[in-house]
Formats: structure tokens, sequence, C-alpha cells
């Protein structure tokens, strides 16, 4: 019988207000095992964890009950606490009356009730607890960013300044990510590739660092500390080495018309290309969907001109595997598709744009060289509209939920320097709030209002319709006017909302990293874990965590980078003791439990298996610590109960569902 | 039966919670404040893979009323693959369930992501009135339990 | 002697219902097993041998001993314990012990075949010798038996090798013997609680000779010279016989086949083996005997382990049991030859097969002197 | 029969096998008990007649670890028992012969029985070339039964006459199927749940809790069952309550769930005539619905539906929709 102490906590009132802790104190004392039992205003503190270690040391106790908050949030702290105490850290359990009771309960008796029954479940699994020892596994001295955007390349350069290895995995065939896209950045206005490109230099140059391009993780398995990983380096049909960047095979391409991504498909590209002129590494790629060479079999221009001889239709693709202690995902965004948002005439109108194309319009590499104009007749506009929240904050389901946080500046921005370039230009922003959080935000905010005048309407664009002179109308509504507008323009500018890299799910999937509804990565805790994704050593980085800015961007690389670091600097990990275990006088070495093993950790092996009246050798299966991650997926499949988890054994999870009936 | 004092019937209710995904909707619906029933009472499992057959029956046999299982959405498992094998394990055991006369609605399993504290409520609440339709589980449950 | 028209069988049955649990053969999703009787339940009285012996009748294959539940009560302060701790309590725990009600009702058992109140005799001998167990011996006192004759036996049927007589239940241990002949049932009380019982149905009956079921009896008893197994012998068999069977290499091959389930356990009229459980509930456990098999792996499972560890020491144990220990200790066989086994065994394993493979070992070792 | 017979016992001689697993005679002459021949001498009592219903596959596991190569006698069906042990790492391969011997669907002593056949002194017409109807010579008068009303339920929905493995063939086979193998769970399906209930109420409350369907049965294999061990606190013996034998026949029948041939030994033996093969089969008709037609035994590199998975699986909502229409 095990000797238990019930400590239930009051968290200020957030659990006393609704459940009554000296009755919940009062009733699970009664319960089998209990010898101790008492209550204290919040237990998770320095007095709180000194009486819990009090009690373990006074009244002998073997097992720890804590009712308070959700064991995700105390769980480590009180076992801590206990192992402190003398007594086996596994020996704890918590009862959440905190999230799963006070919370959400407004009847004191109902909640009190609740409580003790949840306290009840728990006494019951301590009773069947067993002290368990956390093994050790070795941590490999490498970070793996997946991702080669600004987020990706401040984690990488900070992680590798530390002094450790890293890989950037980029599917592009260039560093630089939606930030090398940029014309300007707000509120300094400062140009974007101007601070960008020697970051990207610096990450190429770095000894520590080793960027893929043109690559994707393919396959990931393994754990904190030990993650493999293989790398799809896809054929670049270009031999990095041999190339020096010269160039002259994209200009001898015969063939040109193919959509150029970076320019947002504003323009053309030749078969052989380099996304940008800053691109990092300076090689180009065959796009082999569109080169006549792997087309028609007929060309073969490039290579004849190039004079370092690195063209190589061979070039096959290659995976390549790595191991890892720590993987970053910084997968960035992409803007939303526009087809759900047909009234602004997006597919109809070439003077409807993206903010990210007006971005390339307005920048000097961009098609226009910089020179704003129309794209349908290349002459400049005279009336601008700019549409806010197109698809953001939406409230059905054709957009998102969220706010995309950066629109609203990077409009500012774009008024502001079509104002101060071409004054002549009117500028009206429809907009439903203005939000300018941040560091001289609002000031930049007022500016493009004070300063350069520019027309801020609060209100919605409800359609935008072209007309048969080429211009567009705008009917929208002012709402602080409360009057209908109907206005023509002559280009309109959406602020199409920002959703995660379209690749994240398979990416996330692969890590077993869980995603939020709209697909960013979940955090470890919202508030106090944000740069960890819940999976052991995955960690968050950049726009694949929620909305944000370049600085808070750069923030949060760093912020990921520093704990990426704090795991590399150490040498073993504790494992988590809670995996499975097989008892192999009741195994039947039939292997069903192997086949549902998502870590290959369930191998056979013949064994001298002895008991009472057995003396055999049989085929049994062994349980490879290490790998276990403890989810028990073997022990629903095994139909004897020979293989059952630490933990979480089936008598533990039994008498829960034995004392919430009760 | 169990009933509070107005006669209302309270059902008992078992809720298998996956530690990465539900288990933490479960606490995000709490700190949102979002209430559903008492009457639901959540067990942490690591994985809704961990959920074992004999676990719902006993549930059943000491007297709830309804056994609902959630875990992570399909592609989203933590440990890649369990709520795969749950959603097959579960698929069988409900019909099976079904088949020898037990009332369907008694059985569910839900896919709660932890940033999805309100579709958690949601659940909950819906399967607490589905439960409070189909009254008290007569067709399983030992009758000893009720001593 | 009295009778009854089968065609009024049911107003009988209604009659003694009224006072009297009535546990008699009913048909049941096509099997006939001894059940309570209902006003609507499907009477089986022809059915040779119900699936499981009417032995549930006086040691059911489960019952309640006594239930425990912890409660929590209110305490005076005199009482307080515990005042170290922070809480003050007014509350204390305390078990509450009920036992189960011995049986305090009269009951009959009605149809009940001469083999199995042959082997009623044999749980007699386990139940009502020192230490007397309460429970059977309330039920014994409080159970009528009315014994049927065995209208056609059937080739499973050896009871006459173990002294049964089919045909005749007048000779059983009984309270009131019957035989069906022609749509009549025939009935004569040959005890004190079978007059009793014949009083209290009077009305329902009529005067009748002897001579229809006297020609029942001649009847049987020649149907029983026919059947194959009635003339198995048990020379070798019964007291003393231990040392002689135990090591026979004969069970080596005999058990093979066995697939150590319970089937001839829990159909055999006279197997008594238990065990006796703990069964948590609410707020306390209840303690049930239920039976047990020695057939299976975990017969008599302690903490050190078993006795018995392999399955042909099982097996063994099961036919020593019947044919050499119980004769040892109580002077009787511990089989009545009622054929349950035979009929049910799913590997065909039976008693019988066991008497002969041993008739058999010992011709051939005659054979080679 | 007796150039089985003749064959086995060159077997036994040439040393090829060292023992032979088929059916002895029995007492009576419908009940033949399966037994281990260890000498050509010995075979003298091999039987193999339509009552030799037994599956031998499972006493295969204790056979393949046995010195020398054992001769097994599989009927089609059994053959699907035995490759799913296969699959399972519970024979050996190597250490088995197996004799796969023609079948024309065993029978069923009860089927007489119900017909009032009784006080059977002898029977004929049973074995693999005999005629289509059985003879029964009984101290009541002599009867007779058709060989197809005599059949196991099991062997109206014979899964057909193929050995899944063998070494050699003996024997011409029959495809038994009459009726499909799915019809009576259709039927059940398609009650209402409370008549489904009090059917399955009123055929379990007959349970007496023997393990035969469970200790014959060649897929419930564990060396401790589920229900004999203490790790889910379910060690029961009686039939205690109904839910018990509620409980113990779904997990049974769950355990077994995808590695079930649909053999139909648990029907055949249990001494209530429970029709658990019911349960069984139901998981193989839903398993065959959802995720592809599957059947145990027939491959033993198949992977088991339920250690396995797509993404696009049905979501476990899919039971209420199907059965509330």
């Amino acid at each position: 019988m095990q000797r238990i102490g019930v400590f239930v906590c009051h968290c200020g009132t957030n659990i006393a207000a609704t459940v009554d802790v000296k009755k919940v104190v009062e009733l699970v004392r009664f319960e089998p095992g209990v010898v101790h039992a008492e209550d204290y205003p919040y237990m998770c503190s320095e007095v709180g964890q000194q009486k819990i270690a009090e009690a373990i040391k006074e009244k002998q106790l073997t097992g720890v009950v804590v009712c308070s908050c959700s064991p995700r949030m105390h769980e480590a702290t009180f076992r801590n606490c206990a192992e402190k105490a003398g007594l086996n850290p596994y020996m704890v359990e918590v009862a959440n009356i905190r999230e799963h009771c006070s919370w959400i309960h407004k009847d004191m008796e109902e909640a009190t009730k609740k409580a003790v029954i949840l306290a009840r479940a728990a006494i019951a699994k301590v009773n069947l607890n067993t002290p368990l020892q956390a093994g050790e596994s070795p941590v490999v001295k490498r970070a793996l960013v997946i991702g080669g955007g600004i987020a990706g390349i401040q984690t990488a350069i900070d992680i590798a300044e530390a002094g450790y290895k890293v890989d950037i995995v980029e599917k592009t065939p260039s560093i630089g990510g939606r930030m090398s896209q940029l014309d300007k950045t707000f509120p300094t206005l400062d140009c974007s590739s101007c601070i960008l490109t020697p970051k990207m230099v610096e990450v190429s140059t770095h000894p520590n660092i080793t960027i893929h391009t043109y690559s994707e993780v393919d396959k990931v398995s393994g754990f904190v500390g030990n993650f493999t990983v293989d790398i799809k380096k896809k054929a670049r049909s270009v031999d990095l080495d041999k190339c020096t960047g010269c160039g002259v095979c994209q200009q001898k391409c015969p063939m040109k018309k193919v959509p150029n991504e970076f320019n947002r498909e504003l323009n053309t590209r030749s078969a052989i290309y380099t996304p940008f002129a800053q691109a990092v590494p300076n090689v180009p790629v065959i796009d082999r969907e569109h080169c006549l060479m792997f087309k028609t079999g007929k060309c073969g221009v490039c290579s004849k001109v190039c004079q370092a001889g690195a063209v190589d239709y061979e070039q096959q693709d290659e995976i390549i595997t790595e191991k890892y202690g720590a993987i970053v995902v910084a997968t960035g965004f992409d803007i939303i598709k526009l087809d759900k948002y047909d009234e602004y005439a997006y597919s109809q109108s070439p003077d409807v744009i993206t903010s990210l194309e007006l971005e390339r319009i307005m920048n000097a590499a961009g098609p226009t060289n910089g020179h704003l104009e129309r794209m349908s007749d290349h002459k400049p506009p005279k009336n601008m509209v700019f549409i806010q929240c197109v698809g953001s904050r939406c409230a059905d389901h054709r957009g998102k939920s969220y706010c995309s946080k950066i629109c609203c500046m990077y409009t500012a921005k774009h008024a502001m320097l079509i104002r101060d370039k071409y004054p002549d230009v009117n500028v009206t922003v429809f907009y439903i709030d203005v939000r300018t959080p941040g560091k001289n935000f609002d000031e930049f905010y007022r500016r493009a209002v004070e300063q350069y005048h520019v027309n801020y309407i609060k209100g919605q664009v409800g359609k935008v319709a072209p007309q048969p002179d080429g211009s567009l109308l705008v009917q929208g509504v002012d709402l602080i006017d409360n009057k209908q507008i109907v206005m023509n323009a002559d280009m309109v500018v959406l602020a199409a909302a920002i959703e995660p890299n379209p690749d994240i799910r398979k990416i996330a999937t692969m890590l077993t990293a869980s995603i939020d509804t709209n697909n960013f990565l979940t955090e470890a805790h919202a508030k106090l874990r944000p740069v960890e994704s819940p999976t052991a050593g995955i960690f968050l980085s950049g726009v694949t965590q929620g909305p944000k800015d370049i600085p808070e961007t750069v923030s949060q690389a760093g912020a990921a980078a520093v704990k990426v670091i704090g795991l590399l600097a150490k040498d073993k990990l504790k494992t988590n003791p809670c995996t499975a275990k097989c008892d192999v006088m009741m195994c039947n070495g039939c292997s069903t439990c192997a086949n549902v093993c998502p870590y290959g950790a369930i191998t056979y092996e013949d064994q001298e298996v002895r008991g009472p009246g057995v003396r055999e050798v049989r085929r049994v299966a062994q349980v490879n610590v290490a790998l276990c991650q403890g989810c028990g997926a073997c022990t629903g499949a095994c139909p004897s109960g020979a293989m059952d988890l630490q933990g979480f054994s089936n008598r533990q999870l039994i008498s829960e569902v034995d004392a919430i009936c009760r | 039966m169990p009933m509070t004092e107005n006669g209302e019937f309270r059902p008992l209710i078992v809720a298998f919670c996956c530690n990465w995904c539900s288990y933490a909707g479960a606490d995000l619906a709490g700190s949102s404040r979002l209430s559903y029933p008492a009457d639901v009472k959540i067990i942490r499992v690591p994985c809704s893979g961990r959920v074992n057959p004999m676990f719902i029956l006993r549930a059943f046999e000491r007297g709830a009323d309804g056994v609902i299982i959630c875990g992570c959405h399909p592609g989203d498992c933590h440990y890649t693959s369990g709520n795969y094998f749950a959603r097959r394990r579960m698929t069988l055991l409900f019909s099976m369930l079904d088949y020898i006369g037990v009332e369907n609605g008694r059985t569910r399993v839900e896919w709660v992501s932890a940033a999805e504290g309100a579709k958690f409520s949601a659940t909950m609440n819906e399967f607490v009135e589905k439960i409070k339709s189909l009254g008290e589980n007569v067709r399983l449950g030992d009758l000893r339990c009720k001593d | 002697m009295y009778k009854i028209s089968l065609d009024n069988i049911n107003s009988l049955f209604a009659a003694i219902a009224e006072s009297k649990e009535l546990f008699l053969p009913v048909k049941k999703a096509g099997q006939a097993n001894y059940a309570n009787w209902t006003e609507d339940c499907e009477v089986a009285l022809d059915s040779l041998k119900t699936v499981k012996s009417p032995k549930d009748a006086f040691f059911p294959q489960f019952e309640t001993l006594y239930k425990v539940n912890r409660k929590i009560i209110p305490t005076d302060a005199s009482e307080e314990e515990g005042s170290e701790t922070l809480v003050e309590t007014k509350l204390r725990t305390k078990l509450e012990i009920t036992p189960t009600e011995l049986k305090d009702k009269d009951f009959v058992v009605f149809g009940m075949k001469s083999c199995d109140v042959k082997g009623i005799e044999a749980l007699d001998k386990v139940f009502l010798t020192d230490p007397v167990d309460n429970f059977y011996k309330a039920r014994r006192e409080h159970g009528i038996i009315v014994a049927l004759a065995c209208h056609e036996p059937e080739e499973s049927c050896f009871c006459t090798v173990f002294g049964v007589d089919p045909a005749d239940p007048s000779k059983a241990k009984a309270d009131v013997a019957t035989w069906i002949v022609d749509g009549e049932l025939y009935w004569k009380a040959i005890s004190e609680k079978g007059e009793e019982l014949t009083k209290s149905v009077a009305s329902l009956l009529s005067d009748a000779a002897d001579d229809a079921a006297d020609a029942e009896i001649s009847n049987i008893t020649n149907i029983m010279t026919k059947l194959p197994n009635t003339k198995l012998s048990l020379e070798g068999w019964g007291e003393g016989k231990t040392d002689e069977k135990f090591n026979s290499e004969v069970w080596n091959e005999l058990y093979k086949p066995c697939l150590g389930c319970g089937t001839c356990t829990f159909v055999c009229p006279t197997c008594q083996c238990y065990d006796i459980k703990d069964y948590s509930t609410k707020d306390g456990i209840q303690r049930y005997r239920c039976w047990d098999s020695c057939m299976y792996s975990d017969f008599t499972l302690m903490a050190g382990g078993q006795n018995r560890t392999s399955q042909v020491q099982r097996f063994r144990q099961r036919f020593m049991h019947k044919l050499v220990y119980f004769p040892d200790r109580y002077g009787m066989y511990s089989c009545v030859g009622c054929g349950r086994c035979v009929d049910k065994c799913p590997q065909s394993l039976n008693v019988v097969k066991v008497i002969k493979a041993f008739e058999n070992e010992k011709k051939e070792a005659g054979a080679n002197v | 029969m007796q150039g089985l017979i003749d064959r086995l016992s060159a077997l036994l001689s040439d040393g090829t096998v060292a023992r032979v697993l088929g059916w002895k005679k029995g007492d009576m002459p419908y009940n033949p008990e399966p037994h281990m021949f260890e000498t050509a001498e010995s075979l003298k009592d091999f039987v193999y007649d339509g009552f030799c219903g037994a599956n031998l596959s499972k006493m295969m596991i204790e056979a393949s670890k046995l010195e020398g190569k054992t001769a097994v006698c599989l009927k089609p069906c059994d053959s699907y028992s035995f490759n799913q042990l296969i699959r399972e790492h519970r024979v050996d391969r190597e250490n088995a012969y197996i004799i796969g011997v023609g079948c024309r669907g065993k029978l069923d002593i009860d089927k007489a029985r119900a017909n009032g056949i009784k006080g059977i002194e002898e029977v004929s017409g049973t074995e693999l070339d005999g005629p289509d109807s059985v003879s029964f010579k009984t101290i009541y008068g002599d009867k007779e039964m058709s060989y197809s009303d005599l059949l196991l339920g099991r062997c109206h929905v014979c899964k057909g006459k193929e050995h899944m493995i063998y070494d050699e063939l003996w024997g011409e086979s029959k495809d038994t199927a009459d009726s499909e193998r799915f019809d009576e769970v259709k039927a059940l399906e398609a009650m209402s749940p409370a008549e489904r209930f009090e059917f399955f109420k009123k055929e379990l409350s007959k349970c007496i809790r023997c393990n035969a369907c469970r200790n014959v049965c060649p897929a419930c294999s564990c060396r401790k069952c589920a229900f004999d061990n203490n790790n889910f606190d379910s060690q029961q013996k009686a039939n205690v309550d109904s839910f018990e034998e509620k409980m113990f026949h779904i997990i049974r029948a769950f355990h077994v769930a995808g590695r079930c041939t649909d053999c139909g030994e648990c029907s055949r033996v249990c001494p209530e005539g429970i029709p658990l093969h019911l349960f069984n089969r139901k998981f193989i008709k839903d398993i065959d619905e959802l995720y592809g037609e599957f059947q145990a035994g027939k491959d033993p590199e198949a992977q088991s539906p339920l250690t396995d998975y797509t993404f696009e699986d049905c979501e476990p909502g899919i039971v209420a929709e199907r059965s509330n229409g």
C-alpha cells in the first residue's frame, strides 16, 4: 500500500472561488492509501513546494497527488520538488482541477464534487504507480533549419556563432525568402535587399553553416537530440562548384517565356535562371519543366556557352542523410489565393494587384524597373486605391479569422512612397481599423496621413468593376460619414492575408509537430514557450508560428536559436521513462506490436523465459527504450496485455476509469 | 439513476484525451473559460492510440453513460500514427457495440487540436446533450456496480 | 401413484410456483437448461439432458457470499483522529459487511434425471461433511427434487455403470418420482417432502395405477442394455488405485488433444471446485464464489505458481479425482454416467475414452505377457 | 482413406516426418479426436471422414517445437489458420509437412440430434468419396439424412476448395457454399437496436464461460489470455453478470479481428450452441467494407487491417451514419 499525500491548491481564487478546497481535502483523506491531505493558496510557490517536501519527509510519503492546474503546466515543477525531497518523481500525479474544473464550472457544489472525483482518479492511479528511472540519450551537436528566409538565416547565424554546426534547407534555388522580394521596409524605409544581402553573405560564408538550396526535407525520424533527416537535393543541372555565376547562360537561353515567380509572375524569365541578382548561391538552376533540352532533347545552348563546363543535364536528385540534435522550422508564409474574392476583380483586371506585386513593381529590379505603372497599358496611374484586410479578420470561411498584422504598416509605407515619388497620384486607403502597435509605427502611419495626405477611409469596398475605358470603378462605404462612396481608380492594391507556407502540413506531419486550424505551428505554451513546439527538439522561427513583421521575426529567430543552443550545449538528455515494457512471460511473439510501432523500437529475439513450470527459449518482444517515445500504440495492439506502458499502464488507466465511475 | 435534486438526469461521461492535442485543447477550453457540463471527466493518455477497447468497455461496465475519445487530427499525431490506429480500432469497436444493440450515440471519437479549445467545449456540450437524450446506459453495465 | 395430463402440466407448474420457486428445464435460444419457470417460458421436459446439469439449483455457478461497503460517516469529536492534519474533519470511515442471506424458502427442482440426482449425492459428500458449507446446506434443506425417468436414453448415457437406475427415479434420493408415458405424467411421492408437495398440488392430480410406469421402467431398462457405453468396466478404478493409475504412461498420450477449456467441468453434475474472488463496486467489494475448472491453467494459482503446471497434470487430476481420489475419500465415484462430457467435449475427449484407454492398455499389457 | 493412411505411413517410415497430426477413431461413430501418431503401426486408428471437423492448425504451435517435422492434415479452411499462425510467428513452416486433405464439408452431429436421431450405433456415408446421404443405425430404428443437411453452419459459407498452403494434396474437395457469407450478419444489421440487443442477450446469457471458443480458436493463441491475467483486472471465471459475457465475447472478437480466418471452430465447439461466429464475421464484414476486402490467412505476408491505416480512412462516426441510415 502506498502512503499518499494529497495537496490541494487554491491557485489564489482561480480554483478556490469555484471549488470548495477544504471540502476536497476533507473527502480525499478517506481514499485508499491517503495518509495526508492539505491545501495551500499557491502550491507551485516556494512555500507550497516546501510543504510538499516536508510532508514527503515527515509522513514518509510514497506517492503525491497535487490537485492544481494542468499537469502540462506544473507537473514538472512538482516532480522536481518531489525528487529533491527524496521521492521518485514519477510517484507524483496531478489532478487538473483548474482548467478541467474550476475554470469551466460555475456551480460550487458541482465543481467541488468533480474536483473530488478527479482527485480520486489521480489517487487511484498513484496507488499503482511505480518508481521510474529516466534514461539518458546523447545529443547530436548539429541543428537543422528548414527555410532560408530572414527567420532561418538569423537562427542559423545565431546558432553557428555559438559554435554549433547548422544546416539550412531551402526549397527554392536561393536563400533570402520573402524579404528578398520586398522593396523597402517599414518604418525606417530602408532598402530591404540592402539590409538582407549582408546577412545572406554572412550565412553563406560562415564556417559552421551549410546551405542546401533547391532542397527539401524528405523524411524525419528519431527524437529530440537525435533526429535523422533525409534531405532531397533536387537536381540543379548546374554544378555548384564549377559555376562562376557569369550569367551568360541566362542571357543565351532561348526559352525566355517562363513566368517569373520571384516577380510574382508579372514578367518572365529564362529556363535557366537565378531568381534574383543577389541570389545565394549565385548559381542558376535549370527549370526542367520549361527547358527545351529536357522537353525536346534539342537545344543545349547553355551547356555550349558555359566556359566553366558547369551545366550538367544528367544530374540526378540526391538524398543525403544527416543527424541533428534540434530542428528549427522557419518555413515562412505566402499570401492567400484571391479566387474567393472576385468582387475585387483581381482575376479580371491586371491593374488590380496584390501588395506583394506592388513591392516588385516599385523595386528597381522588378518588372517595371521600379516605375510605378499599370500592368495593362504601362501608363502611370493617377488614382490609386488600397483595400485592407482582404481575407484577414474574415468572419466567413472565405478567408482567415486572424489579423495578418503587417498589412496596415506596409500599406502606409506604399502610400507614403508613392506620394513621395509621385506627388500627383491620389492615394485612398479603405480600412477596417488601422493597427499600429510597434515602435515608431503610429508615428509612421500619422506621417502618411498628415504629411503625405493619404486619404484614409474607414470602411469596406464592396466591389471593384473594370470599366470599358480601362479604369476601375470602386464602390465602398465610408463608415464615419456613413455614406456610399463610388470612385474611379487606375490601380487597386489588395492587402491579401498571409498564410503559412502550404508545405508546412507535410513538414509538420514529418516532425510530428502540432499545427493549429490555420496551419500555424502550435507553441508549447502560448506565452511562456512561444518558440518551442510541444514536440521536444522542434523549434519555431518566424511567421510559421504566427503573423509577424521583420523585427519580430528576427527577435523570434534569435530566441529559437537560444533554445537550440541550450539543447545542443547538453551532452546528454534525460529520456522519458514512460516507455513500453514487455512481460515476456505473457508475450506470444506475434509481432503485432512491432507492426504498429512508429519508431521501430520493438524488436524480437529468442530469449530464455523462466517461470513456474516454464523454462524455454521463446521469441519475445524487446523494447529499445532509447527509441520508444511512449505512445502506447503497441499496448492497444497486444491482445494479451503483455505489452504495457509504464506510467500509463493498463491497470493505472483502468483504476482511473473505476475511480471516475464510482 | 444519477439525478440532481430537480430530477434532471446527469450522465456520467468518460473522456480519454491525448496528452498532446486534446488534453491541451481541454486546457485551452479551461483557460478560455469555455464551459461544458461537469458530467465530463477527462483521463489523460499519451495518445489516442493508447486507448484500449478494454478501457471503454470497463467504463460502460462501471456505469458510464457515454465514452468519448479525443486525439490529434489525422496527420497531426504527435507520435505520427497513433490516432490512425485508434481510428480503425474505435470504428470497429463502435460498430460492434452498435451491432449488439448498444445505442451508437454513446460512443464518439473527436479530433481536437491543442488550439481548439472552442471545439473541445462545443464537442463536450453536444455529447452531453446527446447522452442526456439517450438516457441512462442500461444495455451495458454491470448491475453489481450499482450497489 | 398419481397422474396429470401433459396438456394440463402448466397448471401444475403454476400451482407449484405459487408458493415456491420452480426450477426446471427451459429451452432458450435452442438449448435446454434449468431455469426458473415463468408463464411464458418454453418448458423442455422432453429434453433428455440439459446442457448444464441442474447442480446450479444447489451450487450455483456464481453466488455472492458477502458485500463490504466503505461508508463515510460523521464522527463525534471524541473519536476524532488525524488531528495533526491542517483540516479539521468531522468524518470517519466505516466498513459495513453484509453477508448474503441463506436460502430460507422452499424451491422445487422439477424433472431431474436419476444421474443428476446421484450427482447431488456426490456434492453432498463434499459440502455437507465437515466443514459444512452453509449456503449449500440451506439450499439442500429447502430444495425439493422431482425426479423424472429417462424416456429414451441415448448412446452417450452410461449411468448404470455407476449404479444409477434411469428407469426408476423412485430409487434415487429424490422427493418425488415421475414418469412420462403417453401424454401423462405419473407422479409418486417418495419422501416426506415429496408427500407434502403432493398434498399441495393434490387437486390437480388424479389417482393412477402403477402399470404404465412399470411398463416404462422395463422399457427403459431394456434400452439401457443396448447402449454401447453401459458395458464399461470400472475394474482397476476406485479406492486405493492411486499409484497404479497416477504413474501410467497412458495419460501422456490421452491428454494431448485437450484444449484446457472448462466445458466438461461446467456441464458435469458432480464437479464441485470453485474459486472465491472479489469484485470491486462503487465503494466496496462483493466477495463471490464461482465454479472453477481444474482444466484451467490458472486453477489454484498462488503467489508461488501452481501445483499443476502442465495440461497433462491437470487432465490427469480431473479423471483421477473422479475415479480414484473421490472413491478413496468418500466411498463413491464422482461420475454418474450422465454422458454430458461425451456430448460436449470440443475435442471428443471424455471420461468414457479415459476408462477405455486404460482397458486397452491392460489388454495390450496382457497380450505382451 | 486407406490411400491417405498409406501415404502417411510412408512419410513416417522414410523419415520425412517424425509424427502425424490427424484424427483418431472415436468411441462413437461420430467423435474422432485429434491425435498425434508416432508410428506407422498406430495409424491403424487413423480416420478421416465427415466428422473430422477439428481444425488442427492450432495444435501445430506445440508440434512446431518438437524435434523433427510433423505431418499435419489440413482441410482447405484450416490452411488459412495455418498461414495466419505463420504470419504471427507461432508455427514453424519448416517443421511442418502439410497434407492438404480434401473436404466436402464437415458434419454436425447436433443437426442429426435436432432431427430426432438418437441412440446412434453406426453411421455410414461420411467418408470423403461417400454418397450424398448419411445413414444412421440407431437403437430406435434406422434413419437417413442428406449430407448437406448435416453440414456444420460454417460449411454453408465455405471459403472454397483451395488450400492456401500445402506440401502435397490428397483427395478431392468440394465448395459447399450455398449461402452468402454475410447473410446472417446482414439480417441482424437490419433489425432495430433493441431487437439486436435482445438477440445477443438471449444468446449470450447461455454462455457458461467454459472458454471452449477461446481455447479452440487458432487466433486466440495467447499464452495467457487477457481474461486470465491480471493486467486489465479482468480475471473472471463465471457468468456473473450479463455484462461479463458481452465484454468477454466483444473483446475476444476484437482481439482476433483482422486475424480471424472465419474457420468457425468457436461456433462448432460451443456447448450452448451460441453462434459466436456472428461476432467475428461482423468484424470481417466491416473490415471488408471500410478498409478493403481482406481475408486473414490467405497471404502470410499481408498486413492485418488493424496494424495498418491510410490518411483517408473513414471516421468512427460512420458507424452511426450507416446504422441510422
